[in-house]
């Protein structure tokens, strides 16, 4: 085919990147490399325009094994014991088609945490769709929602924790991003760089077909009218096989047999292929021949290009082939032999011992394009809103608003339909701050959360970029873990425009401070930029995946109220901070002001005090308070159990309004039984955290002193109706 | 009327159904089969006496429900 | 007791039946569904999960595997089989347990803890249960609506072949408490000699007080009598 | 030799699934549909030029494995 400027511009190259690929080459290209080039220097595959604000990052601690770079990050959490986690996005994918892009997305981030070793052992979701009453968002739930649930039932991980969310922002562009955590041991881990020259280049897993090509180039464009039509890249997901891949990956594993190893995920054997010799400074040839095909009369284009599922590429060391050709083979999976590597450099591409295509490795991994876009900084909204200027509203009527909305309702109905307790190791379920899954034959736990929190981020993104981080930080520790490291997934608009690519350099600001003062390192992570359609940009939405450590499974809790007549504790200070709060968008559809400072000294230590606390076993149970204030944290707590709570009447200087529905950051409550209340009180006094006793729990009955008094079962069916009626 | 709907799979897609089946048939000693694909079969019944009336409304019953058009085919048959 | 725990490609309950058939001490070994002959056993398990994905019918293609027929013969000659979820499904797939599991009713995969009760207290797999002891156990699965031709239905009943029935705390049995349309509420059946239970709920996930309870060791505890 | 297969479940079995497509065409505003059951389909192609042969071996899959004769019923179909 002739390399034309349209041919170009469908690769979604610039002119000036194509000049750059002649220079790099000495030549023109011709279209399988044109092909090639595009899979490797697209946005989704280069990290091109966040690369430089990725660096900024803290990834380094005495925790971390691996940071970033790797297929996924990996902690350590003591004994010979290690985590491996990452999140990724698969948000084009879904909005085309709901079940299949979901449900690939699990499958794709699986893979990219059993191919370093680990057993996954639980799944994450942060799905966040459209209004309820825009005309697609029902089947895409409904989609999304079974595609994650059939892939990770199918293949047999609990799916634990995740959070969905609604909003007008995402109606022609919804988000799904899926996490995985695996666990390994710390001298079983597997990485990508290649070692050696002429190792066997091994391909295993499905065939591959014509699905999913040009996949990477498709996340990394805005949506148009044409979208449509990209229809052929659309993939199926085959959980079955992935449970025989995984199985097998993990069978030859045990045996010192495997050099490095990489799943083909996005732009398929390419960037597997690169990435191994780019890492271990070699180059390689392939035998595209030799490549199992699903459909006839694959062209070496289609093969390097496709995005079929379920696949990975091994360099093994000499003498092993056949020792791991009978493990692929007991689980009915392909394995040939299909390269070598070399001590060239170059990717080399034969196809029935023709050369059609070489490049040199460099140029489409060290030397892709990195820019340096144009951003512009966010003000600080100044407008705070009055509320004595709006039409007043009781507390219980605030309350029922926020708890019947479809972003405060119980989530029973999506996660009833994810297998939460197959592999038997489910401590805590979703439902909790923090989901906690016990190590397999050990005595401790690990415990996971993902947040995002959109409205803030897109209010003031530095600091919301703080208060993300954050806020997961406290959703861990609520449940007694030591919080040790962070994945992250950066949903943002289209970067070639200023304001957009500001929000993402400034949330990575927020971000960064964050973890850095809290120690919370980033250990892998995922940037999807382009989320938008014709123009329109979706608020920016990072989304953080933190990961705990419970080292006694005697200390962890959960934020259900555990019994009648306890103390009700309030951490942190409530200042009654109600800008971009869920009070005034459920109530009055504002969604103005600014968010919630971020007090890192505050955060760190309530944080750190409370989890001592929890730790000492002086806490019955535990609840950050975030987006809904105050009360609707308790009213999670009563529901949770069934179990009511009396709140004494707030101090006269103060608006129960603000006092109740405010978001201010780093509080917590705590339940605490009066036989610890002087303990507690001086663990907190000389700790200097300011605190407040606000009430204390009862039966049946969720009452605030001269302000509201609901039955608590009145309450659940509140909060449980809204998904039942939709 | 009485119509039937048969939905296959759009020819790239890969169809996991298919390829499980086939390989278990195989295995079951049927070797001489060469492929074999997974569709979705319907048999609608409706109350409509005007064949292009009738005909119209299983074409919305396919477009808008029985089919995922982004990687199925559908096929009308009209059983009397 | 020795027990053999069947695994196919694409079961995934198979290491929890496996830890608690340990824990309550069976003397346990996995077997891989293309060995042709099957261990010296007293108890047989097929295990949850999505053998071969399910990809036909729930436990279509499993139903046909090599091992299989090693099932059949000893299930015939009176060894104690256990079939949970997608081994429930299998079985009804091979014939030894009549009827089928369909698609829930609400076409959607649940995953819950639902009440069951002891319908059937004097079998192999439940003499440590009381009559109508009430149960709370997980259930996870797409297809666990149970149906079976009215005769069978009346010899389940008459001859107190029901196992378990989904119901309410107190021990109702009604629409409401039925997740998934099963026919009358039915969670597990017995074959006619009683050597063959199958039941979508999880007994091997409700062992432990740390993650859930221990209304499943009841069972397995019955077994080893 | 090339044949399609129909299985459908047997007039007496519950159909759950055909009944909630059912209900949610009505939903959608198609009343005047009278019923709908849902089946399976398959294309197969098979390497046996003897069409008495063939059609042998097609039984033989739906009865062996394509087919759970105790609530479904198949039809097979000459396609070429
Ligand atoms: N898509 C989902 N997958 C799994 N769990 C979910 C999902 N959506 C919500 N949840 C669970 O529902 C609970 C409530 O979610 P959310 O309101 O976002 O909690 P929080 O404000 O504590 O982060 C959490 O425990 C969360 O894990
Ligand atoms: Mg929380």
């Amino acid at each position: 085919m002739n390399i034309t400027d349209k041919v170009i511009e469908n690769h979604g190259l610039k002119k000036d990147e194509y000049k750059n690929i002649q220079k790099l080459l000495k030549r023109d290209p011709n279209f399988l490399e044109l092909g090639i080039f595009s899979a490797m220097w697209n946005e989704h595959c280069s990290y091109k325009s966040s690369r430089k604000h990725l660096k900024k990052l803290p990834t380094k601690g005495k925790q971390v094994i691996q940071g970033p770079g790797e297929n996924a990050g990996v902690v350590d959490i003591g004994d010979d014991d290690a985590i491996i986690f990452k999140i990724e996005s698969h948000n084009h994918p879904s909005y085309i088609e709901p079940y299949q892009g979901a449900a690939t997305g699990v499958g794709g981030i699986l893979r990219d945490v059993f191919t370093m070793g680990a057993r996954p052992i639980a799944l994450l979701n942060s799905i966040h769709f459209g209004t309820p009453a825009h005309p697609k968002t029902k089947s895409l739930l409904n989609g999304v929602v079974s595609g994650i649930g059939g892939y990770g039932n199918c293949i047999g991980i609990p799916t634990v924790a995740g959070e969905t969310k609604f909003s007008e922002t995402y109606n022609e562009n919804i988000l799904v991003n899926a996490m995985a955590v695996g666990h390994a041991k710390k001298n079983k881990i597997f990485y990508s760089k290649a070692k050696g020259v002429n190792k066997a280049v091994v391909y295993v897993g499905s065939k591959t077909g014509r699905d999913g090509i040009h996949g990477a180039s498709m996340a990394s464009a805005e949506f148009d009218e044409s979208s449509e039509e990209k229809k052929p890249t659309v993939q199926v997901g085959d959980p079955f096989t992935e449970k025989l891949l995984l199985e097998a990956c993990l069978e030859l594993m045990k045996d010192e047999s495997i050099i490095a190893i990489q799943d083909m995920g996005a732009a398929g054997l390419t960037s597997s292929s690169v990435e191994m010799a780019s890492k271990g400074s070699l180059g390689i040839e392939l035998d595209l021949e030799k490549v199992p095909c699903r459909e006839e009369n694959m062209t070496p284009y289609e093969m390097m290009l496709s995005e079929s599922q379920e696949r990975m590429l091994i360099i093994l060391e000499d003498n092993k082939e056949e020792y791991a050709r009978k493990i692929f083979k007991k689980w009915d999976l392909d394995f040939v032999v299909i390269g070598k590597t070399t001590d060239t450099k170059n990717l080399v591409l034969k196809f029935n011992d023709e050369i059609k295509g070489e490049i040199p490795i460099e140029a489409l991994s060290s030397k892709a394009p990195v820019y340096d876009r144009k951003w512009i900084r966010k003000k600080l909204p100044k407008k705070e809103i009055d509320i004595k200027k709006l039409k007043k509203i009781s507390l219980e009527e605030g309350l029922i608003k926020i708890l019947s909305s479809p972003n405060y309702s119980n989530k029973d109905w999506v996660t009833s339909q994810y297998d939460q307790m197959v592999m038997c190791d489910t401590l805590l379920k979703s439902g909790s701050d923090a989901a906690i899954i016990r190590i397999h034959n050990k005595d401790k736990a690990i415990a996971v959360s993902v947040d995002s929190s959109a409205n803030y981020c897109n209010s003031h993104p530095i600091t919301g970029g703080k208060q993300i981080v954050c806020e997961n930080w406290r959703n861990l520790i609520s449940v007694g873990a030591k919080p040790l490291a962070i994945t992250n997934c950066l949903n943002f608009g289209n970067p070639e425009n200023e304001k957009i690519m500001g929000e993402f350099a400034e949330c990575l600001e927020g971000i960064k401070e964050a973890c850095e003062y809290l120690n919370y390192p980033v250990v892998s992570g995922n940037v999807s930029f382009y989320n938008g359609t014709n123009k329109k940009n979706i608020f920016p939405t990072p989304v953080i995946g933190g990961v705990g450590l419970i080292n006694n499974l005697n200390t962890y809790l959960s934020h259900h109220l555990k019994e009648e007549k306890n103390n009700l504790i309030l951490i942190g200070k409530t200042f009654g901070h109600l800008g971009q709060s869920c009070f005034l968008k459920e109530n009055y559809s504002i969604s103005e002001g600014r968010p919630p400072e971020v007090n890192l000294l505050n955060e760190k230590n309530n944080g750190e005090t409370v989890l001592n606390l929890i730790n000492k076993n002086l806490i019955r149970s535990a609840h950050d308070v975030s987006s809904g204030g105050l009360i609707t944290s308790l009213s999670e707590m009563a529901m949770s159990a069934k179990l009511g709570l009396k709140i004494s009447k707030p101090r006269k200087l103060r608006n129960p309004t603000e006092y109740f529905f405010g978001e201010d950051q780093s509080r917590y409550i705590l339940e605490v039984k009066n036989e610890n209340l002087d303990k507690v009180q001086k663990y907190l006094k000389n700790n200097n955290i300011f605190y407040e006793i606000i009430g204390s729990t009862q039966k049946k009955y969720f009452e605030i002193e001269g302000e509201m008094k609901l039955d608590i079962n009145d309450l659940c069916k509140i909060n449980n109706q809204w998904y039942n009626n939709y | 009327m009485k119509y039937s709907v048969t939905i296959t799979l759009k020819k790239d897609v890969l169809d996991p159904q298919g390829k499980v089946v086939q390989n278990t048939l195989s295995n079951l000693g049927m070797t001489n089969l060469k492929s074999i694909r997974q569709g979705k079969f319907f048999e609608i019944d409706i109350d409509e006496n005007d064949s292009k009336k009738a005909e119209n409304l299983i074409v919305e019953m396919c477009e808008k429900l029985l089919a995922n058009l982004i990687i199925e085919d559908y096929k009308i048959n009209k059983l009397k | 007791m020795r027990s053999s725990v069947i695994v196919f490609p694409g079961s995934n309950c198979d290491r929890d039946i496996t830890v608690a058939l340990e824990k309550m001490q069976f003397k346990n070994e996995m077997v891989w569904h293309k060995e042709t002959v099957l261990p010296k056993s007293d108890l047989i398990v097929i295990p949850g999960g999505f053998s071969y994905g399910d990809y036909l019918r729930s436990g279509a293609i499993a139903g046909k595997s090599l091992i299989i027929d090693e099932v059949i013969k000893a299930a015939n000659g009176g060894c104690l089989v256990l079939g949970i979820c997608n081994g429930f499904q299998i079985l009804t797939e091979t014939g030894l347990l009549k009827g089928t599991l369909q698609r829930n009713k609400n076409l959607k995969f649940i995953n819950r803890d639902v009440f069951i009760k002891v319908v059937n207290n004097k079998t192999r797999f439940s003499l440590n249960y009381k009559k109508n002891q009430i149960l709370n156990i997980n259930i996870a699965h797409n297809e666990g609506n149970y149906f079976t031709d009215s005769k069978h239905l009346d010899e389940l009943k008459n001859d107190n072949l029901i196992a378990f029935q989904y119901c309410d705390q107190i021990g109702e049995v009604s629409d409401e408490t039925n997740p998934n349309g099963a026919l009358e509420n039915i969670a597990g059946i017995y074959n006619s000699k009683k050597n063959i239970l199958g039941m979508m709920p999880h007994p091997e996930r409700m062992i432990d007080n740390n993650i859930s309870n221990t209304d499943g060791c009841s069972l397995f505890s019955s077994l080893l009598k």
